[in-house]
This record gives structure tokens, C-alpha cells and sequence, in this order.
């Protein structure tokens, strides 16, 4: 019998399978559909301090092998999160992880703070792909400093382990990495999406309202894998891989480039089963590539 | 409850320009299908499903009918597939028509181009359940007319035209005077044909059945939400719509 | 008549057709599919100072929508292209542009000085995602100032228009953009690749010898169309726009992104005629989303 | 010169494991196509095309025939195409096996695993030109193995299977002893079998077919190269091979 199980800071992970934020909402829809104690983990749609309505429509466009989406963090506040949907998804047995975001340094802080409240979340997935409207709204996740110092301060304020999660769209994705590592993540979270756009050729404009939006799914996997593979041999702590992930073979191919767990997103979107189905795919796949189990295949790609 | 379901086709036809009508097998869906509600349909391997409404559905020979229209890249795929193709489909998605009128009354149906399907599946199920349907229709012109008898089985029935190549010219707003009274419509369309009739049938009860671009299509990624005209709030269309009473939403 | 013509620096250009560099050789294979005169222009396969053999096999991958490369800028050298590639082309009623590489400034400087002494190259793609071996390997193109000082020394070097070919690695395109202008490029030339990677799974290592790869293809067409809006309104010099073009429609929608013509890489390794099926199918396209000219097309996409 | 041809699927079988011979229609290709030359196939909306070799030719009935392994998502996307279908195909790509001999003489052919093909359309051709054919083919295993009658037909062939389930155990290189002499040798398969074998045979002229991951598969993008053994140039297998004299390229 090969063995899912993965240790994490926080998370003790019956099976490495987890469904990546904003793709899975807070669960409930996805619970009609099969049983969330299943997973290995959850991460829930991104909170922010109070209530965001988020973009404009439309907010998704359909790519090769991929999709843009520029939803906007729009989520009900972390204290209706904490109240309503929390709840909710500590009747299954797995973990829950929040995914926290905000607009500035204050906003982060007090989103952080306020999941201490509840004991039913295991870790934060800090997402740093946000502008930070002080500073001119350059997103912290493009500049190390900035980067480095929303960590800090979210690790202050949280009794819980976070989890980083790191843009694509920078020039130096180990910089970033390091930087945060330093800053006292206890993890890391890649990849986010790559800033996209699709133009319509009779509106003669961009589909997405918002003009840019998000690149995500299988389009992306091979950025995906580059940066963990970089980034997994310059950092201890460890890696949750995503980004265009569709079936246990993708799953092994982000183990062997250094991710310790594997978040699904979009393909939740072409099939709502589809984490299900790879954690019961998991076990065949790893033997047939010969590996007894999830940690032993972890980091077995890279070339030293 | 949405399932995940294998529908196979057994019939396809064009039944006028760009327009197909395929009629799917499955027995889950055609029992609890309701009027206003849609087939997530997966095409090939694009990323996203596609939100097609239920045109028709017949519990006895458990068949369910979509119509759409070749639109773009998917469904012109869609329009490839042959009798026999197994579609996969997440339904039924929404919450649909709701036909709550106690005293059976007379209610106007209209609709636009792709707008129409979902319309006749909601006026079988009216004039089963004894009401009197009234039914405008907006196509393109001509050739893009489809349905026409069919809906006129159930009732007095207007065929417009935007360049007035069939029927009436103009837009359905523009026969409303043409309609005998009645108590409530319910609609699907362009939302610049919603906005125009919404505003135009003020104060009569009216439901409309709104599209956006959707991503998963359960309710779980926020793609396809619509601000509530209390102005403080949000629906999302593919779960708590695509049918909004006229008052709920702001345009 | 829709009219295909579009004047640029250096190029008149009969259409905005162009295969684009490292994806058409020199131009021989292709020639036996098709006339070359039918293209607006060809861009050549990097030169670089003396011949290079390039990296080890393999040296490509196939990914969703896209595929992977890592030739290596394997060339024959400028003088050799000079002396066999360039007349071999010359024969063709198109115009030629050279894609310039090195490994640094003086290389850069070599090769654009080398290309004064044919008459029959009409334009420079200078290709910054390089690594400059004297700085410690880090590329040109993803640092503002070495760009522009390659730039500035290739452009004093030559007598030619140098259109500076981005690469998309970078957390800021436009910085990138507005330091080559500044440097005196006349046009720019975007999207190169973005790096990523494919495991083997039964080999447990990287298929592509180098270890990384640049994805090309439809996978990164809405990065490009992305970039070219952005850098558009914030340049006042022409973009060849490239990035995943496989059909008329795709070619209207990097015109309506910004671009003044449009390179096509990859898709002739699906379809040898596809530049050549592109030119015919350009103006029943242009018709059909109610355009005159190409030249009126161009940024009618951007939202203002 | 290479054609962008449509070739009709006129009988598709799987002839052993995972193994698949398809017959295609094409006046033209298989009017000029020569023994090691390979047909570069688009599938479905793969972004790169899969280079098959053609395993026989048949001028008369105007058919090309390639065996593959399903080995990936392309070859077994191709697997599944139908009779009827139609192949988009560049062909013929490459150089081909140069027959040069003078006086007819013994040819030995040595094949390893999906390297097999190309041998057969290649031994049918020396056979016609009264070469004597003598063959020794490599497989995994008794279910991989193909082709055994057809090779026996154009002479004396060796079966090796390298768990010995079929005919000799071991790999082609244990069986060499066995074979008759020789003048020259012809062999495709995987480059660690070309490498022992040309070692053991070194000094005997030898033709080489090579393998590699391919771009555009006619020698523009430089993915195919492999350096000649003077070590200062290089060869593309796409255009200048896949056949190479042994002498001529370092594995
Ligand atoms: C609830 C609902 C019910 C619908 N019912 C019908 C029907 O019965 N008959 C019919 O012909 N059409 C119907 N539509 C519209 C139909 O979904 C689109 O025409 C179709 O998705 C276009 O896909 P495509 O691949 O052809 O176009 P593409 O442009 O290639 O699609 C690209 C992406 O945009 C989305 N998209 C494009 N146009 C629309 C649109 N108008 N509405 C929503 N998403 C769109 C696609 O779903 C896909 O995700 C309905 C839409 C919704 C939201
Ligand atoms: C000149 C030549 C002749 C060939 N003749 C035959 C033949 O007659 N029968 C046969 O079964 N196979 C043959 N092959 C091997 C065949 O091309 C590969 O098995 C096939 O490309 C695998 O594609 P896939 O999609 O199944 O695998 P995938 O791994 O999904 O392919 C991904 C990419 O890698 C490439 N690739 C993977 N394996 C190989 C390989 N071994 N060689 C070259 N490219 C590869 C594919 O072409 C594709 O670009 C030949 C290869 C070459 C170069
Ligand atoms: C519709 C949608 C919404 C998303 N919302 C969030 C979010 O709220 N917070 C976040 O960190 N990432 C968000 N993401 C990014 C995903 O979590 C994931 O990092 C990315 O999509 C790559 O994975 P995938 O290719 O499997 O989708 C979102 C992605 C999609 C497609
Ligand atoms: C096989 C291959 C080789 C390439 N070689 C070069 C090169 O030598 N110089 C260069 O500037 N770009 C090179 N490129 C990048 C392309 O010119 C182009 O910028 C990129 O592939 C995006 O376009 P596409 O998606 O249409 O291929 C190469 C791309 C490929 C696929
Ligand atoms: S499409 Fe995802 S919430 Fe409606
Ligand atoms: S595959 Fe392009 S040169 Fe051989």
C-alpha cells in the first residue's frame, strides 16, 4: 500500500490533495457533490477585513488550455467567514486553510488576527498578489521588501503557520522566495496567476471588465513546475504546488519538482470530482512510477 | 441538487441558421428538470462548461432538448457532435421559472434569440398547469426564426424581426401594445432587450432569466454574481439565478 | 480592398506577416512550401558572434497548447549568415530583419557592426534574454539598465532600425519598454518565451536537456496580448507584436492589443503553410469585424 | 521535397501490445516515398506533429503503411482514429536508407522495439533489388513482438526477446554471433542499442537510424541535431537523416 500521508507545518495531511483558493468557494457547493473529508485539505476563497463586492462582470474568459478571471477578492469578511463558513467546514474531517488578502499592511494584520479567534483553522495561505493601494498600489508580491514585511507582520500577529503565496509575475522568483523565508514563513504557496489578457474582436475591447485577469490552468503548468523546481532547492521550508494541475500524473510531476502537497483549481471548474478522483488515482500513479509513497517522491526530479 | 451526469444524443438537427436542436437521453435529469434551469455541458477539452438552458423535457420518453446557437469556438464543436456522442453535463444547474400564481392567469412569455429556448419548455409547462400563454419572440431575421409553430400551439404568438424580413419589424418592445392583457411575463434575452422590457413593463410582476460568463457554474468561484437593487448586495446566476425576479437585480 | 500594408522603421512591409526567429531557420525549408515573397518580412534565426552548436538534445517539449525550447541560439555565425543565409533570402521580394544575440556587449556590438556590410538586411530584432556572462550571467532583458545599454551600443553600431525584442520574465514590461525607447530602439518586438519546465516522470528528471525551456505557442497568447496593451500606450515607437498567433483572428487581436505587425513562431511547426494561410485569410477577416486596413486596426482594442 | 499530404485511414490494427499498424491512402507519397523516410503527423490540436516511420509502401494500391507504439498522449490519441479518417501527414521527411551496393550482397538488418518498422519497408526493397536479407529484431517481450512472418519472408530472421518469453533472450547484440556474414548492416532502435551495436560491429559498414525529439521536423528549428563525430559540426536527423552512416555522427 503506497501512502498519501504528508506532514506540514500545521497541516497533517491524510493525502496531499487539497483545492486551491477561490476555485472552491468555502466548500459548500462542492460538498453536494462528494464527501470533503476526502480531501487532504481545503483553502478557502480569500478574506479580507471587511465585505468586498469585487470586479465588474465579466469576470472570466476562456483561453488555450487555460482561463482569465479577475473576481477581485470579493468574500463576505473575515468575521462572516469566521461566523458562517468556518463552521461549516470544520463538520469534515480535514484541514482548513484561509486564505487572507488585503490592501494594506493594517489590513493584513487584522485579517490575520482575527483567525485567531477560531481554532477550526489549521494554517493561512497568505496571498500577496495584492496592490497595496499606500504605495502607489504596486502589489506587495512583486517586491521583496514589501513582501518580506506584510510576512512579518502577518506572522506577529497569527498563532497559526503561514504559507506565502508567490506571484509569477516577477523576474526573480527565488529573491521573492528568499525574502519571505527570512520574513518567517513557515511555507510556501505557488503558484498564483499570471496577469493575462483576451480581447474581444466585436466589442473591440478587453472581455474581462477589469481589461487584465488572471492566466490559470494547464496553460500554466510548465511556469508552475520551472519555479518549484528553482525555488524547492534554495528554500527549507516547504512547497504547496499548483497551477494547472488535472490529474494524478500532474500531481507526481509537482512532487518530483519539490512541492511537498498539490492544490487543484481551475480543473475543478471542468470536473467538480476532479480532487476526488486524483486522491483515488493517487495510489495506482505512485506505483506505477515506482514510488512507495508521496514523500519519497518529493524533490526526486531535480537534476543535482 | 446538481448532478454530474452522461447525456447521449439522439437526435441533432439544424433547425434554422447556426441553430441546432439536440435532443439528449438521460433519465436523472429529464424527471427533475424544472423550466428556466441549464445544462453545464462540457465540450472537448475547453476549460470551461457551457450554459446551455433546457428547451424542452419530456419525462416519459426521458429526453431532455436544448437549442443553441454556433456562437464561438465551443459551440461550434458542439454543433459537430452525431448521434450516439455522450455529452458530459453538470444539471440541472439554477433555480428556474418559479410558477407560484395561485388562480391560473394569463402570462406573456418573451424572448430573444437564444433567449427563446428556455421559454418553451416554461409555456408547455404554463399551459399543462391551465394557464394562458402569450408569447412574443425576437429573432435576427428570417432565416434565424425557429420554433414559431411549436409555440403557437401554446398560444397567441408574435414573431419579430429585427429588419422585419418575418413578422413584425423591430424589437419585441415594440409590439407590446400588439399583447391582450396579462398578469405577469417572464423573459430571456440580450440584457439590453431585459433593461428595455423591464423598464417598459414597470410595475407589472415579470421574471427575467439573466446569462454571464460563468466558471464553474456551481455557485463556488464568483464569476457570474449580479448587484441586488437594495444596492448592498450580490446574486450569483448560476446558482441563485438564472431566473431573478424583475425588482431583485439592477441591470 | 482591404488594404494589409503597414510602414514601419525600416520595413515596408506589403502585409504584417512575419515568421518569427528561431522558428523558420533561414528560410530554406520553408521556401520549398511556399514563396516567400507572399511574406511581409522574415526575422532569422539568432546570430551571434562566431558559430554556436547550442545546448544538448533534447531540445524541445510539448506542454498544453504550447511547447517548450531550448535550442541554445545554435547558429553559424554572423559572417557565415552574411556570406550563405542572407543572399539566399535576398532572392525573395520580402524584407529582411536579423535577430541579433550574444553573450555580451561586445559580441552585441560585433554582430549588429557586421550586419553594415550587406545591403539586403533591412532591420535588427536585437534579443536581450540573454545572459551577459560578464555580469554574472544574468540576461539583458530582464534589467532595465542593461537593456538599455545594449541597446544604446547596438543602435550607435548599426545603420540599421533596431526593433529590441522583449522578454516577458519580468515583473515590469513597461520599465523594460520605456528604458529601450529612451536608448534610441526604434521599434519593439514582444513577446519572447516565458521559462518553464516539463518533468518525465518515468525518468524522473527535466525532458529538455537544459533543465528549462521557453514556452511558446497559444498557451501564451493572452500574456503577450497582455504586454502589448500595457507597453502600447506607454511608447510612442511601433511593436511587432508575437505570442502563440495561430489564425487571421489571433493576428487582429494583437493589432487591436497595439501591434503594428505580427510574428508567427510555433504554429509553422503545426502547419509549414500557416504564414501563408494567415495572409490569405487577412482581409476577409478584416471585413468581417468591419475594417478597412490593418493600419486602422491597430490599438483599436484599448479602452480609454 | 517534402508535401503537406491529407492520408486516408483505410485499415487500422493492433498487431501486438500497445502496437498499431495503419494503412493510409496517398497517390502521391507512396509513389516517391524510399525505405527510412517517416511521415511527420499532426493529431488532433497537438501543438507538435509525431514523427512515424514508414514501415512498407505499396505503389500499386497507392497505400503507405506505419506501425507505432502507443507510447503518450499523442500516439494514443492517434490510436483511436478510425477507417475513414484523415491524416494530416508531411511526408516524406528525411533521407532515407542510400542503397548503394553495387553487386547484390548480404544485408543485415537489425531492429529494436518500435525501430522495427522502418526495417521492413526497407528489407522488402533490398529483397527486389536481390540483396540476400538476414534479420535479427528485438522486442520487450512475446506480446510486443511483430511482424516475425513478414520478416521471415524477405529471409532468415532472429526474434529476441530481453526476457527471453520469445525466441532468444537477451538483446540483439547477444545474438550477432548467430548470424551469417555479412557485408553491411541497417539498424533502428533505441540509441543504446544503436551504441553497443555499432561498437561491436565497428569496422563493418553500417546505416544508422535515429531517433530524437522533433520541432517542425523539416530542419528549420534546430530541436533534431546530433554532432558529427570530427566534433565540430552536426547533423540534423529531421532533414540530413534519421539515417546516418555509423561512421558519420557520435551517439
Ligand atoms: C444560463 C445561460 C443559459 C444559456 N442558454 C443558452 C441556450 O439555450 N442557447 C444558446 O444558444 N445559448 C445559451 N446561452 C449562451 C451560451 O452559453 C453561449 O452562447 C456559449 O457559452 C458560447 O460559447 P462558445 O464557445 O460558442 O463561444 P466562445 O466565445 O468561444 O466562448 C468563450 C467563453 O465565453 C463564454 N460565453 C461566450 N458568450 C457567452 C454568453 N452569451 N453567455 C454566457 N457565456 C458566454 C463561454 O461560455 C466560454 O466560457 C446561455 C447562457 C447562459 C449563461
Ligand atoms: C524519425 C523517427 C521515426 C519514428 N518512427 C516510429 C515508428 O515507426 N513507430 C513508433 O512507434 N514510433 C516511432 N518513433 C517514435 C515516435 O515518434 C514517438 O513514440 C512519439 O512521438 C511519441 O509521441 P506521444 O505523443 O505518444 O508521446 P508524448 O510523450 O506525449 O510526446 C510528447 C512529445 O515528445 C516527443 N517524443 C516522445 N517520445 C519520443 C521518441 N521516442 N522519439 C521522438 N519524439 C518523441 C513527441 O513527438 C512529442 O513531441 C519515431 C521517432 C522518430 C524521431
Ligand atoms: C476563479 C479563480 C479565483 C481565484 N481566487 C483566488 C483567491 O481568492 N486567492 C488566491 O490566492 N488565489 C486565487 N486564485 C488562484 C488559484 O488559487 C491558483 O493559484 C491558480 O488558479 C493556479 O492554479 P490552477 O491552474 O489549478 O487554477 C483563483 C483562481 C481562479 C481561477
Ligand atoms: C524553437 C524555437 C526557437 C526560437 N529561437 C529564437 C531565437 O533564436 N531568437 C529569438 O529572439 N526568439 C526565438 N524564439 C522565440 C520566438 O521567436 C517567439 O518570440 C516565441 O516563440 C513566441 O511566439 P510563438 O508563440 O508564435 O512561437 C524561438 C522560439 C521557438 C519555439
Ligand atoms: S459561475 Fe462560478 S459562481 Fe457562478
Ligand atoms: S525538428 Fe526542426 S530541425 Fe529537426
Amino acid at each position: 500500500m503506497t501512502q498519501l500521508r504528508v506532514e506540514l507545518p500545521g497541516l497533517s495531511l491524510k493525502n496531499p490533495i487539497m483545492p486551491a483558493s477561490g476555485c472552491f468557494g468555502f466548500g459548500r457547493e462542492y460538498s453536494e457533490f462528494y464527501d470533503l473529508s476526502k480531501l487532504g485539505a481545503v483553502i478557502m476563497k480569500a478574506a479580507t477585513g471587511s465585505e468586498r463586492f469585487g470586479n465588474p462582470t465579466p469576470r472570466v474568459a476562456e483561453t488555450a488550455s487555460g482561463m482569465l478571471n479577475a473576481i477581485g477578492l470579493q468574500n463576505p469578511g473575515v468575521q462572516k467567514i469566521i461566523e458562517t463558513e468556518v463552521p461549516f467546514l470544520a463538520q469534515y474531517n480535514t484541514n482548513i486553510i484561509a486564505n487572507i488578502a488585503g490592501s494594506s499592511l493594517e489590513e493584513y494584520e487584522y485579517v490575520a488576527r482575527s483567525f485567531n479567534d477560531t481554532s477550526f483553522v489549521h494554517a493561512l495561505e497568505l496571498n500577496i498578489s495584492c496592490p497595496n493601494v499606500k504605495e502607489g498600489g504596486i502589489q506587495f508580491g512583486t517586491n521583496p521588501k514589501m513582501a518580506a514585511r506584510v510576512t512579518e507582520i502577518v506572522k506577529k500577529a497569527s498563532k497559526l503557520p503561514i504559507y506565502v503565496k508567490l506571484s509569477p509575475n516577477v523576474t526573480n522568483i527565488i529573491d521573492m522566495a528568499k525574502a519571505v523565508e527570512k520574513a518567517g514563513a513557515d511555507g510556501l504557496s505557488m503558484i498564483n496567476t499570471i496577469t493575462g489578457m483576451q480581447i474581444h474582436l466585436t466589442e473591440r475591447k478587453p472581455i474581462i471588465a477589469n481589461k487584465t485577469g488572471g492566466l490559470s490552468g494547464a496553460a500554466i503548468k510548465p511556469v508552475a513546475i520551472r519555479m518549484i523546481y528553482e525555488v524547492s532547492q534554495q528554500v527549507k521550508i516547504p512547497i504547496i504546488g499548483m497551477g494547472g494541475v488535472q490529474s494524478a500524473e500532474d500531481v507526481l510531476e509537482f512532487l518530483l519538482a519539490g512541492a511537498s502537497a498539490v492544490a487543484v483549481g481551475t480543473a475543478n471548474f471542468q470536473n467538480p470530482f476532479i480532487c476526488s478522483d486524483i486522491i483515488d488515482a493517487l495510489p495506482s500513479t505512485l506505483e506505477k512510477y515506482d514510488f512507495q509513497s508521496v514523500q519519497e517522491a518529493i524533490g526526486k526530479g531535480i537534476l543535482v | 441538487m446538481i448532478h454530474k451526469e452522461l447525456m447521449t444524443i439522439i437526435s441533432t438537427n439544424r433547425i434554422a441558421e447556426d441553430s441546432i436542436e439536440m435532443v439528449l437521453k438521460n433519465p436523472c435529469i429529464s424527471e427533475i428538470a424544472i423550466p428556466g434551469q441549464f445544462l453545464h455541458i462540457r465540450i472537448g477539452e475547453k476549460t470551461l462548461r457551457r450554459p446551455i438552458s433546457i428547451a424542452d423535457c419530456n419525462r416519459e420518453q426521458q429526453t431532455i432538448t436544448i437549442i443553441f446557437k454556433i456562437n464561438g469556438a465551443g459551440t461550434e464543436e458542439l454543433a459537430m457532435y452525431r448521434c450516439g456522442d455522450v455529452l458530459d453535463v453538470l444539471a440541472p444547474v439554477g433555480n428556474g421559472f418559479s410558477i407560484d400564481k395561485e388562480s391560473p392567469s394569463t402570462i406573456l412569455l418573451v424572448g430573444g434569440g437564444i433567449g427563446v429556448p428556455p421559454l418553451y419548455f416554461l409555456g408547455k409547462t404554463l399551459k399543462d398547469k391551465g394557464y394562458t400563454v402569450v408569447s412574443v419572440l425576437g429573432f435576427q431575421h428570417k432565416a434565424s426564426v425557429f420554433y414559431e409553430d411549436e409555440f403557437k400551439a401554446l398560444g397567441e404568438t408574435i414573431i419579430v424581426t429585427n429588419d422585419g424580413s418575418y413578422g413584425e419589424k423591430g424589437f419585441v418592445t415594440d409590439v407590446l401594445d400588439k399583447v391582450p392583457t396579462f398578469d405577469s411575463y417572464y423573459s430571456c434575452g440580450p440584457i439590453v432587450m431585459l433593461k428595455a422590457l423591464s423598464t417598459k413593463l414597470a410595475g407589472k410582476e415579470g421574471y427575467l432569466s439573466l446569462e454571464e460568463r460563468m466558471g464553474c457554474g456551481v455557485g463556488a468561484c464568483f464569476a457570474c454574481v449580479i448587484p441586488t437593487k437594495d444596492g448592498n448586495g450580490y446574486k450569483k446566476i448560476c446558482k441563485d439565478g438564472p431566473v431573478f425576479h424583475a425588482e431583485e437585480v439592477s441591470l
